[in-house]
């Protein structure tokens, strides 16, 4: 779950990092209410990156200046995220824009700290940045990182501010549940000091168990998701639409994807992406039902599942329930194999359902269909 | 010959008593698998399909030498047990959960390397050495003994691939879910080290997808001399960047991520890799075919 | 730095762990635009100990009770504490009582987790409760605790919940530097889960510099405090006011106490403990005895240090400096020792100070001259 | 002999080109103590006080061999410097700072034990064995060389002890300042079983105060038998309960923290126990006409 800039910034500042004294606004009338020394940086919160190079941070010299880049924002979406706030700092004068990340990283087996002296919005058409894999954070060495940086800053106060901020990340990153933090600018300030001029914090959605703000925030992103998806989400079930006519009901990513590749081979452009696996029940299963039929742009459904812990008579039974009371008449593909299979021919049998043995079989019927139905 | 996991290894099943628990026990001993007992926080010193039930690994490992634990616990004490399992002496835990905080799975893989063992997970269904063993919950009818080593992100991409295979006459030395987050217990590559290391593996299928480097560590051992033949499955063709796909590291980010990118590299290491299911058969026999002709060169 | 309950139980909740549904309250009337289900827990919010048994804790029935247990608890003071604040919590109907606490330890080389079956107000009258020696956080084994706890609570569900929640409370007191994280009374209610129906989180004052909350805090509690223990703590000299009339100004919190003895011994009373070693510049000494010579219990001072770092040619001509400044006529007796000593003997030559070669001496004249000065 | 620290100790400082650690280089040379040179995170490969300036802790040791470090730190940094001087090899760290968080505190003593080296502080003067070398900041006037062993909490304290013991002629084997803080590097009971085991020191000294349980591992050594004699002074009978009295450690929390408990404990013990500095040289010379005593029943 990426963080907006504000929110980031928060959660820099409780952990001791240095940023620019700001404020959210949602209006532009908002800010006449404010104290404010000019010039200011008008920022859009987006949960997004590539703002700055779109225009999204504008830079104000009056009030006046500064109303109307709030209001112009707020009416402007970035990358599909359309802004919900506006973020107004004080413009800072930066000597120096630097670049520190701390990422999770397989090949680091952990945590890793990336650092460029020249970050900014160009960051990554320069030289690829300075690496420390660092492991478990625990494993953070201050000395490690200084040996690293000492051919790449040469400046020493700056990198031992570095070095400082980047064990304050790592820690961040390990004990509030971040899978990326990264500062971009890290700008340096005439008085030498390092601030946070920009923030890009992803958090873990699935530490939402331990992390009380990671599930306020789940909560709150689901709010303005449309319907479907957020009623997929409450349901543990994983959709995600796309712009074809065969509505897919799988078990497992690697299943769905690679039954979605085969649709496309097939001639048909799959609607959406929707794993079940997650909530193989009854409730599960009508839900994706009830998500596809509502759905216009779904003119087939088809259900594609090879079970493992998921025993396949049961989803059998819970299939020929779910088409026994079904209103849509949409027409139903299935291909169901794993765990019990054998006994979903007999289940069906007595419901008039056909399950393919082949996987492609079953595609090439629901994309034949598909077609027909558009034809109409 | 088989890695990991073979006819010896005695397995023991942490959470045995819930319903996840018996269902697997009872599918393992069925499978031939040498199922030693589990252990239960809740209720300890009792017996769960004919299987002694023990309060901590220790306990079921001074009991019953198991070497192997299969961990069925929820998320939010998944790490607490994987280390309870490493720190009382277990080889091989295979942690099969989905939705594992990144930062529980770097403890996890740091104390399967800080006791010398081997991790396997999260979010796999297992591994399973056809005729001789299985932890985990794949469909068994899927698998048959074979020269085949596999190794894959998507368990349920791996039942698919393997009933192919199988259905094929393409036999299984050891099929390895090595999970679909981005922190792995067993990457891809010590999976391919396991996978080479071993005589009875002819030929190596890896079954990945978009998102991450897996697929780039295959294509570096591929690309060794003396590597053995590769066949590779990449699915993701239609799933558009920068949304998850369900894989916590199933997410096009960078053009690296991208099926292309990774079809193209592997192709250029030599791998026999495919964009499809229906022509993963096919690759197999051609890496197969290589084998033989390597041995006739080298006969 | 104790804090409150309600701030204990903010920490609790962002970190996961069960709290009570409540919020505080600053006046009674306050309650009236609240709507609550009776009955309630009113209760008063001091950073102190032992209010459960001093009826700082009120089960109100009605909004009108509320109200008066609120006005009541506000006005009262406990342990010498006056409450800001009072929290209102549903009234819980708990089944058992547990204890759990987590602490930092010297014998467990860092923390220990505290358990007992049977908590609340008499906690410390009953059996001690089991201990676990944790050491750094990264070394808490939940099978360790749950082989512990194997006898002592017999309850199996109880005991993994406890074990899931000590886990939690290592990880808090460790990630949000805290020396005590106590959960007294732990509620066990019908449903079986488990609510921290208090809390009382000591959090470590030395970490203010990398957790934004802690200096906040640290300001915060500066400003109630009285002026002079204000200012004090603002040059970074450490004062405790006692009831004596010998005012000590030491470095080091042995030598202070050492010569604190000493005054006693010698028939006098100390008036304070005030450590100038974290600050022993001219700025530093000067507000020392600013301090003293505005607080008229203080009838003598006494200057007694045995600098290691610090050089005691230097305080000798800042103290030279001071007393040729200084308006107020109390008294001053010195002892200085340590680094550079032997030249302060002629740096106070200059200025007819005289410095005391043994600490006996010096203790017995401030005490002289102190009863001479009372008995005027 | 001595502990710790003697006439063949190579000595470091972390931090030596700041105004502390330019002093004290000064005042360790001066003590004839083997100062090797010091480390910088700012100005390298410059000289300070004729001493080489490192980088990094493995190039000063790599260079010199140092096997002890004097860390001039912030509390901010300090955690890092000292792992970094541990992992580097070595033996003997002291950091004498304050302000150090508590976790950091375990930290410290954790890495000191992982990689089997002694860490002396925080909160602490640092160790002086008298004639032979220091690694501190005690002033140098207050010690002469001699049978005891002084263990102490408190900086301050030690200074005043030891300038009235070396004025009584009773020199020091060594002087362990084991800090005020709650969690130390090397505690009471290390202290004394290092003093116990030096075949040189023939009573040990102990200053101590009210909070915290030093007082009763000493108390417990004590009364082992064939435990050197004791001397201890304990201070803060003036001290109120509940108030913290400049040391993280100095608080009367429960009744075993007051100075009545304590000395009650130590005299129990045979410690030769005295509530004030001017009771220290009798206390002291009472226990070593215990040596005398124990000596000439064995003779």
């Amino acid at each position: 779950m990426l963080l907006t800039e504000h929110e980031g910034k928060r959660l820099l500042a409780a952990a001791g990092i240095a940023v620019p004294g700001g404020f959210v606004v949602r209006s532009a009338g908002a800010l006449a209410r404010r104290n404010v020394a000019y010039p200011v940086a008008v920022k859009t919160q987006v949960a997004a990156g590539g703002r700055g190079k779109a225009g999204g941070v504008v830079r104000a010299r009056s009030r006046r200046e500064a109303q109307n880049a709030v209001s112009r924002l707020l009416r402007t979406s970035f990358n599909g995220e359309t802004p919900r706030a506006v973020l107004i700092e004080p413009w800072l004068e930066i000597q120096r824009e630097l670049y520190l990340s701390v990422t999770v990283d397989p090949a680091a087996e952990g945590y890793v700290v990336l650092y460029s002296p020249r970050g900014g919005v160009e960051i990554e058409a320069g030289k690829p940045p300075a690496r420390y894999d660092v492991g478990p954070a625990r494993e953070f060495r201050a000395y490690r990182l200084r040996e690293i940086l000492a051919t790449v800053e040469t400046d020493a106060a700056v990198r031992e501010r570095v070095i400082a901020l980047a064990r304050r990340l790592v820690t961040l990153a390990a004990t509030r549940d971040c899978t990326t933090v990264e500062i971009n600018p890290l700008a340096k300030l005439a008085d030498g000091s390092l601030t946070a001029a920009d923030a890009k914090i992803v958090r873990d959605e699935y530490a939402g168990f331990r992390a009380a703000d990671i599930a306020a925030a789940l909560e709150k992103a689901r709010r303005p998701e449309p319907r479907p998806i957020s009623r997929a989400l409450a349901g543990n079930l994983m959709l995600v639409w796309l712009d074809g006519e065969v509505g897919l009901i799988s078990g497992g990513a690697g299943m769905t994807m690679a039954t979605m590749d085969l649709i496309g081979d097939a001639g048909g452009k799959p609607a959406c992406f929707l794993d079940c696996s997650a909530n193989p029940t009854p409730t599960g299963y009508r839900l994706a039902f009830e998500l596809l039929d509502g759905e216009p742009k779904v003119k087939v459904i088809l259900v594609s599942i090879f079970g493992g812990l998921t025993h396949m008579d049961r989803v059998a039974r819970t299939m020929k329930e779910i088409m026994a009371g079904r209103r849509s008449r949409k027409p139903v593909v299935f291909r169901l194999n794993g765990t019990n299979a054998k006994r979903v021919d007999e289940i069906f049998a007595e419901a008039g359902l056909r399950n393919h043995a082949a996987l492609e079989n079953a595609v090439a019927e629901a994309v034949a269909l598909a077609k027909k139905r558009y034809g109409r | 010959m088989s890695v990991l996991i073979d006819q010896t290894s005695r397995v023991i099943i942490q959470g045995l008593t819930g319903n996840v628990g018996r269902f697997s026990a009872r599918d393992l001993i069925a499978y031939g698998t040498r199922v030693a007992g589990g252990t239960s926080t809740s209720k300890a010193d009792t017996e769960v399909e004919g299987l002694p039930v023990f309060p901590s690994v220790r306990a079921a490992r001074e009991s019953t030498g198991a070497d192997v634990s299969l961990v069925y616990v929820p998320a939010a004490t998944a790490l607490d047990h994987v280390i309870e399992a490493f720190e009382a002496g277990v080889r091989l835990v295979v942690y099969p959960g989905d939705g594992l905080p990144v930062q529980d799975a770097i403890e996890m893989r740091a104390a399967a390397k800080a006791n010398g063992g081997v991790l396997i997970g999260p979010n796999t269904p297992g591994i399973i050495s056809p005729g001789k063993a299985k932890a985990g919950f794949m469909p068994s009818f899927c698998y048959t003994q074979g020269p085949l080593g596999v190794i894959s992100r998507s368990g349920s991409l791996s039942y698919e691939a393997c009933f192919r295979l199988t259905g094929a006459g393409l036999g299984q030395t050891t099929v390895i879910g090595i999970g679909g987050d981005a922190i792995k217990g067993l990457t891809a590559s010590e999976a391919l080290a396991l996978l080479h290391a071993d005589p009875d593996t002819h030929a190596i299928v890896y079954l990945g997808e978009i998102g991450g480097q897996d697929e780039y560590e295959v294509a570096a051992y591929a690309a060794r001399s003396g590597a053995k033949p590769l066949a590779a499955l990449i699915i993701g063709r239609q799933a558009p960047p920068g949304k998850k796909m369900g894989h916590a590291g199933a997410l096009i980010g960078s053009h690296a991520d991208t099926h292309a990118a990774k079809m193209k590299a592997l192709n250029k290491a030599g791998v026999y890799a495919t964009g499809t299911v229906t022509g993963l058969v096919t690759a197999v026999n051609a890496a197969l075919a290589g084998v033989k002709l390597a041995r006739a060169r080298t006969a």
